[in-house]
């Protein structure tokens, strides 16, 4: 987001200022933790003034969370956050706006809203917290849990194909695509920073264990002894590497990824992220086998995949206001309300 | 050649044909020619069902029907002196709406054997020509034939031509009713500036149709139907939809607040979406929304940001809104929920009118709810109610329902527009400062339970707002049981208090005491008001009053209704209002129903008090 | 030692500790234990609000509330005779609702330093030493220590040693109220089958509890609470949202129909659809919806392709259900929609209980768009009250609202259940022939004026069904006035002729005529229940009778309602079905509200009635 | 669809006995009547008992179908038709289950219950009728409708940048993606029999004329004049040819779809259509180019994009009751009441 011009003349405010006199109130141990300090930590770095600041939020364990954000707030209904902060957007292109959101609030009840703020590209940040369950609601499977899930509405498996969150968001024209996780606090800042730096939506998707219904979804990407080879860091212009040192790569074999020893390979070798392109970010979104299973597979990829440059809603609503007025000068009331054809009563 | 001339007080005409035909346009004509030479109107459009059918058939027929007079007109009309129709179709649709003795103006190319086939009637039972038509006056004109030879050396192609055979019509009414034809003409001229051709044609078959009146040999009638006295001032004529999309817009103006509308298309709201996107000069944002949910959703957004949020919609959308308003009442934010009611439950009759969904308004969602409703009760009334609903959510930090319908807000009448000085002011406060020490209680209440309005962007005002339950002032969540009770009672109260800031209601016409009180919200108005007239003129003891304000009721109401022995309250739904004033006021009020996706004639309404005043 | 031994009538224990402390399981031990031994109970959980907290804070407070007795049980009870606090939040949660005089048990571990803090108490405020308990007899037991003591040998982790110190509290109740300990053996030696380190652990702490009672040389005091006369029979204990489950099992095998029930999770009616998941041995189809919106349209379509079809949820999902419900209205297919109501408006109150939705069950769809709403008052009556609603859906081919509470579906109570065969048959016959001559008429109506079902797969009956008003029999689209006028009646009518199908309305207990009656509806039932037996001990002129049927009424309702002077109406709302009984009968009804989220208490009830009978 | 096997026994139809008592009400000239016929001409041939087919719409011009199809119908309400087959086709596997819903109701209010039904890959086909217009209510812009368009709702033009119906349906793992349209008879007939084959959510989106709002939308790609060189009808196994007398092909440079002259390449040059291939499959949806603005661009592509071998919804569901059942036999509802802990009052 770049709508927001740094104010030079605000009152610059700390990490300390954005907490809140509520109690927080996610289990001990809940990836959220994380992740709203990386967010409270970032934030003084933007240069936004903090009264331009809103979270908005819909109803989950991580939609709690403009409660702890000293800024302006609101914790909405259960999807449809992401159709408020379009309006309060449409309406108020001066404000820095986050939406927060669950996989379940985001991608189940709120799908429908969750791809027209995409196509429409309103220049706002949309965090999704994907902790493959309904937390609030006690541990329901969400519609990224994986197939067979035992949960309290599925105790023989679940039946349903889940989505591709990355998949789905390119599929509705987003013009900004990214994955990263609760745990590596490094990265969950960096892409925080290039959200709010992206003129449009801006989707996040951040992996974050709930520790209480679904421990451990993500510890392949997230524990030290798998997670160099389990996951993918993706950097503009910088080669697919990864593995414990560095030692595996990602080439394209034709259209098919395939990983490579980097004892045998260069860099030269290697498919060379580049976020401009929808069709490799495609490609990248569909790196998404369940390392579970074991066998060959591909890590998974973390950083922005996908960047594009497009106007945004509230802009185009704005102008065409402004260019209204400009060529027809502002409305009158008295012109309106009388309109063209009068006539009188002595 | 000579005709008769009689002056008339008042006259309905019925314009029906093809929804190809153009009689919405000739309607609209005859009723800016009458507005303008004076006489008090009031139209009301009859729109096919919402799928275009082929044709000539019944489904595709499409109406317009105009009451002026030299007196004061409250509504359409019920049955009609005149109707016009360009088919078959059009005559089998309309010919129980006809006075007896009524006039028939019928196309007789249109009954032809097609299209009595379109209409579904044998060729023998042509009504032109087996006697059926008997107890009307038939004035049959081969229009299209002689649109068609008027126009044979004009260069233009049989559609074209055929396409302006309505004017002929229009014409030959002018004539009938002593009107020129200058209004038309100009609005012509207006329309058709670039394209000549079009533009000469059209007038002269406008002139073709008023001078085959004057040439004719029938003995066609002739009327005049003299300007009425209405209040002096300056009028405009107006639809209902149109002059809600202006009460928006004034109380943007009158508030300084910028107007939002997040809306999901939806007949018969549709319209109000269509006039605000066209007021961009105004600075009115209109965003169409994906569907209802994101369309009340955007607008508590932008509420929250500061905008005079409206949602537009009809029944189907309300029910989807409903947890949405819920969670508008439980922010105390800000927001007009417009309802333009039509036929239910579910998809029901989508062009047809009804007020089926003030319980809907009343209590269509979860918990405790409440929020003011309040009802237009004519196209030009909607201005006033709506600026009103306005008014109210910004003063007092509320939604607001307000209802119109199918039947208010395609309808139309003359307007003695207002000056945008005279509009009462609307005061809006953002606030600025801390109001509880060092710390912003977002909840904390004024004199009139309102909570302040402190939009992002204001330094030290940051603070969080959601639909759980909150504590007094602070706004916090809590789960506190008193607390919730508190709330539920504080939020009711609240909505309750606004009583002391609406006008008493008035008795519109009759006696403060008596025997009978008809009471009405919303469109029932006019057919009421018009019943009353006809009923006083009988000496019947009998008074009216219209609520405006559904919710909270004025503070008066209860007095007034127990100053009548009998209460009647003729609704176009199953018997809503009177369940509430039943439950309320402990009286036992009649309901008095129709739901035919019609309004009440006054006639109907008549009779129904002098059954009422005759039972004991 | 010697300890004295009382007999008691009835006796209220709370359980509470920190959402981590077992108290559920706790409570439910000594539950069954109890139901076992003979007694009548009723029970209540009282879980945190919808967020876990950090542990030891108020918010993480967790609580189970058992009642019994030998005489019978209609309540989980007002005050407790017993708390169980496991910390000093749990205390300060729950003291207000103990007795004076009554029993605080405590794990003087929970009021260390750290969870003092935790619960926003000073150190020096420790209600354990600062004497403010004295109008109490407590019992300090350091839990802990004693638990870790008797394992500090077993092997086990501390965490893990730590989480059977619940099973020392147990063994300490049980001992206090001469309970055995086999009940809670047979479980945790099914529990821990495959770990036998945990099961002995266990099962050694729940001896140490119980001996600790028997060897402390505290004066504790110990009771006998005997058999209650029950109806002879066999008995289990259920709650609400399981027999709820089980109800729909129940109709789905008795009916012969597939039963499918589309859902989204929501608390408190989550547990319906769990219970269901588990059911799959029935062919039970349990679909995750996306939303509420697709939960009940996948059930208008199972329901279409001629399955029971049900959908869940609470207020603001069935909110968002309100045009699919009208849908449903229109089409006239079977379905059940269950309310388990809890706290609003909006999110409100997620983890309370509340009444507030039946206004919203009445009338929260857009038209005129009756359906029969019928509620559950207490957890076993969920079984026969929801299989009754899945009975009228189907003979009557309408979706039938089903309200229960938080209250009754997290409570339990004893169950005599039934047989299967005993269970009333419910008749569905689909149809297979044409109705018609040759064709088929889908609304052509029986004389229940319920309509054919006829589902996909049949040959010769293909029809439509859609949401638009429809022809009556031949279910055309229609547009036509008068028949959209006789559908409206036609629905409604057809919704109260099923109260030629219901039992009369019935006088729980008290004369059939007199001073006051106490009219319930839902989960009111045990407190006013409990209320009635206390006032008639007083030698009051009241009676009590409580509605399952609101929509509509048993016949004879009115007539009841005629016999009383005054009519009390209590409800955890705002007043809702008073308003309903106002409106219809005419009678002015007393509301008594509470609306705390909490059920009201039967002393509450009391009290009012004697206010009420007091007064003029 | 090919869960509903020819029945071999069933009573045969023909399309006139499709045909209902009811008149049909569109516009004389409404590409909707072509797609009605095509509609019932191939229904015959497909081998389903005519009771055993049900036709479930929303709301919209299009939705008005199920009452010219003399089969089950349902017309129900704005965007749940996708909602209500899902319980239908869950409740009764043996149906052929056929949606019609218009590009509003599919991707606009209905835009969440498309992309689950599209995810959970039940086994019914999806007929979306796309005039890029909300027809019904008289001319608004749908979320398919071009940016910049003038409709009643946006009198100054729209500024929303629509939806690209394959990519969105591929972003959500469809496992069936087609095109065809209402002035193509043989083509769209044929698409309805490979979307009747297909197990698995077909989903075939056809353009649909809608002459009276939105008149000619579609004319560049069904117009004699310049159908051959603005579309591409592409063919699982074939070369991408096309062009007045398919002198024009696409080959890929490297990921780059450019048009060549056949003149100077043979067909072993280009891009072979690989309806399996999902990649390939989301770079031909992105063959979206607005051909009106002229200049270079791509044609636009009708056909099977994509088509994919996926475990369907109900069958999943339906084999999981069976297997428990057969494991634990069918369940015993006085077992079920009686629970496991009874007690005896004598
Ligand atoms: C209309 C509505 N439906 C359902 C719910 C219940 N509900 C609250 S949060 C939630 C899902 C939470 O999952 P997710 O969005 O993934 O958030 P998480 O708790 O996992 O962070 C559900 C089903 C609700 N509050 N409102
Ligand atoms: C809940 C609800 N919202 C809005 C409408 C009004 N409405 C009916 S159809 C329609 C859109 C039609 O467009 P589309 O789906 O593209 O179908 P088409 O008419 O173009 O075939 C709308 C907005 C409605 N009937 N119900
Ligand atoms: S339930 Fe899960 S997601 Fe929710 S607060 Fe607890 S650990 Fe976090
Ligand atoms: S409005 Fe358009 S889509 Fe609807 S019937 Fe007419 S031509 Fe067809
Ligand atoms: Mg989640
Ligand atoms: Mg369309």
């Amino acid at each position: 987001m770049s709508t927001v011009e740094p104010n030079p003349s605000m009152t610059t405010f700390t990490s300390k200022e954005l907490v809140t006199d509520q109690d927080v109130r996610w289990c001990p141990g809940c990836g959220d933790y994380s992740i709203l300090k990386q967010v409270q930590t970032v934030m003084p770095e933007l240069g936004i003034p903090r009264e331009n600041i809103v979270f908005v939020s819909g109803i989950g364990c991580s939609s709690r969370f403009p409660y702890y954000m000293e800024t302006f707030g609101m914790h909405s209904i259960h999807g449809r956050a992401t159709a408020i902060a379009s309006g309060l957007k449409a309406a108020r292109p001066d404000l820095s706006v986050w939406i927060v959101s669950g996989d379940g609030d985001s991608m189940s009840i709120g799908g429908n809203h969750f791809i027209h703020l995409l196509r429409r590209n309103f220049d706002v940040n949309l965090l999704v917290f994907n902790n493959e369950i309904y937390g609030l609601t006690k541990g329901q499977y969400s519609p990224t849990s994986e197939e067979g899930k035992v949960t309290k509405s599925t105790p023989f498996g679940s039946v349903d194909h889940p989505f591709n969150p990355s998949a789905l968001a390119l599929g509705a024209d987003s013009t900004f695509v990214s994955r990263s996780m609760d745990r590596d606090p490094v990265h969950l800042k960096e892409i925080l920073r290039r959200a709010h730096k992206h003129k449009g939506t801006s989707f996040v998707e951040i992996y974050q264990n709930c520790n209480v219904f679904n421990d451990g979804a993500f510890e392949i990407f997230t524990d030290k002894e798998t997670k160099k080879i389990e996951t993918l860091f993706v950097e503009h212009g910088k080669p697919l590497v990864f593995g414990q040192n560095g030692e595996k790569g990602i080439k394209l074999d034709g259209f098919k990824p395939v990983v490579v020893d980097m004892a045998s390979h260069s860099a030269n070798d290697l498919w060379i992220h580049d976020e401009t392109d929808r069709l490799k970010a495609s490609m990248l979104s569909r790196f998404f086998d369940n390392p579970r299973k074991g066998g060959e597979h591909l890590p998974r990829p973390f950083g922005v995949f996908y960047v594009e440059d497009r106007p945004c809603y509230e802009d185009g609503m704005k102008t065409q206001i402004e260019s209204i007025i400009t060529s027809k000068g502002s409305g009158d009331l008295d012109k309106l309300l009388r309109g063209r054809d009068v006539w009188e009563i002595q | 050649m000579s005709h008769q001339t009689d002056t008339l007080e008042r006259v309905i005409i019925k314009f029906a044909g093809d929804s190809g035909d153009g009689m919405q346009l000739t309607g609209t004509q005859f009723t800016n020619t009458a507005a303008l030479f004076g006489n008090d109107i009031s139209t009301f459009p009859d729109f096919p069902a919402e799928i275009r059918a082929p044709q000539g058939t019944l489904a595709g027929v499409s109406g317009y029907q105009l009451h002026f007079g030299s007196t004061n007109i409250y509504s359409p009309g019920d049955r009609c002196d005149v109707l016009v129709v360009m088919n078959a179709a059009a005559l089998k649709a309309n010919l129980k709406q006809l006075k007896k003795g009524g006039i028939i103006i019928a196309n007789t190319e249109g009954f032809d054997a097609k299209n009595l086939r379109l209409a579904n009637i044998a060729e023998q039972d042509n009504p032109l020509e087996n006697g059926s038509l008997e107890p009307y006056k038939v004035i049959r004109i081969d229009v299209t034939k002689m649109t068609r030879s008027a126009l044979n050396d004009s260069g233009l192609g049989t559609k074209e031509i055929d396409r302006s055979k309505n004017m002929f019509v229009l014409g030959f009414l002018y004539w009938m009713y002593n009107r020129t034809l200058d209004n038309s003409i100009k609005f012509l001229e207006e329309k058709f500036s670039k394209k000549p051709d079009i533009l000469n044609a059209n007038i002269k078959i406008l002139k073709a149709g008023y001078h085959y009146g004057d040439t004719t040999e029938t003995m066609t009638p002739r009327f005049v139907v003299n300007p009425a006295k209405m209040k002096p001032g300056v009028y405009r004529n107006i639809m209902g939809n149109q002059a809600t999309a202006m009460g928006l817009i004034a109380a943007s103006q009158k508030s300084g607040l910028e107007l939002f509308l997040g809306s999901y298309p939806i007949t018969p709201a549709s319209d109000i979406l269509h006039e605000l996107a066209k007021y961009k000069s105004f600075g009115v944002k209109t965003f169409q929304a994906e569907d209802e949910i994101a369309a009340i959703c955007s607008t508590i957004g932008a509420a929250f940001g500061g905008s005079l949020g409206v949602t537009t919609s009809s029944g189907p959308g309300i029910a989807l809104k409903g947890e949405a308003i819920g969670l508008s009442v439980m922010l105390e934010i800000p927001l007009v929920v417009i309802n333009v009611q039509r036929g239910g439950p579910s998809t029901g009759l989508p062009t047809k009118t009804e007020q089926s969904d003030l319980m809907q308004a009343m209590y269509g969602r979860n918990g405790e709810a409440p929020m003011p409703v309040i009802a237009a009760s004519s196209p030009a009334d909607c201005f006033d109610t709506v600026y009103e609903a306005c008014r109210i959510a910004v003063e007092f930090m509320t939604p607001v329902m307000f209802l119109s319908d199918g039947y208010v807000a395609n309808g139309a009448e003359p307007w003695r527009f207002p000056k945008s000085s005279d509009l009462k002011p609307i005061s809006v406060e953002f606030a600025k400062a801390k109001n509880g020490g060092d710390k912003y209680l977002p909840y904390k209440r004024d004199e009139k339970l309102s909570r302040p309005w402190a939009v992002p962007g204001t330094p030290g005002l940051e603070h969080r707002i959601g639909g759980i339950e909150k504590q007094h002032e602070t706004g916090n969540i809590s789960y506190d049981p008193e607390n919730h009770e508190f709330m539920v009672h504080m939020r009711e109260a609240k909505v309750e208090k606004i009583a002391d800031f609406i006008p008493d209601q008035t008795i519109d016409s009759g006696p403060s005491k008596g025997k009978l009180l008809v009471l009405g919200w919303g469109s029932t108005y006019g057919s009421i008001k018009t019943a009353l007239i006809d009923a006083h003129a009988k000496g019947y003891d009998v008074a009216h009053a219209q609520i405006r304000h559904l919710k909270p009721f004025p503070k008066n109401l209860g007095e007034i209704l127990y100053n009548y022995d009998k209460v009647l309250i003729p609704e176009m739904n199953n018997g809503q209002l009177v369940r509430i004033i039943r439950d309320k006021y402990m009286i036992p009020a009649i309901a008095f129903n129709k739901i035919q996706g019609m309004p009440f004639t006054a006639g109907e309404i008549f009779e129904k008090i002098e059954q009422v005043l005759s039972e004991k």
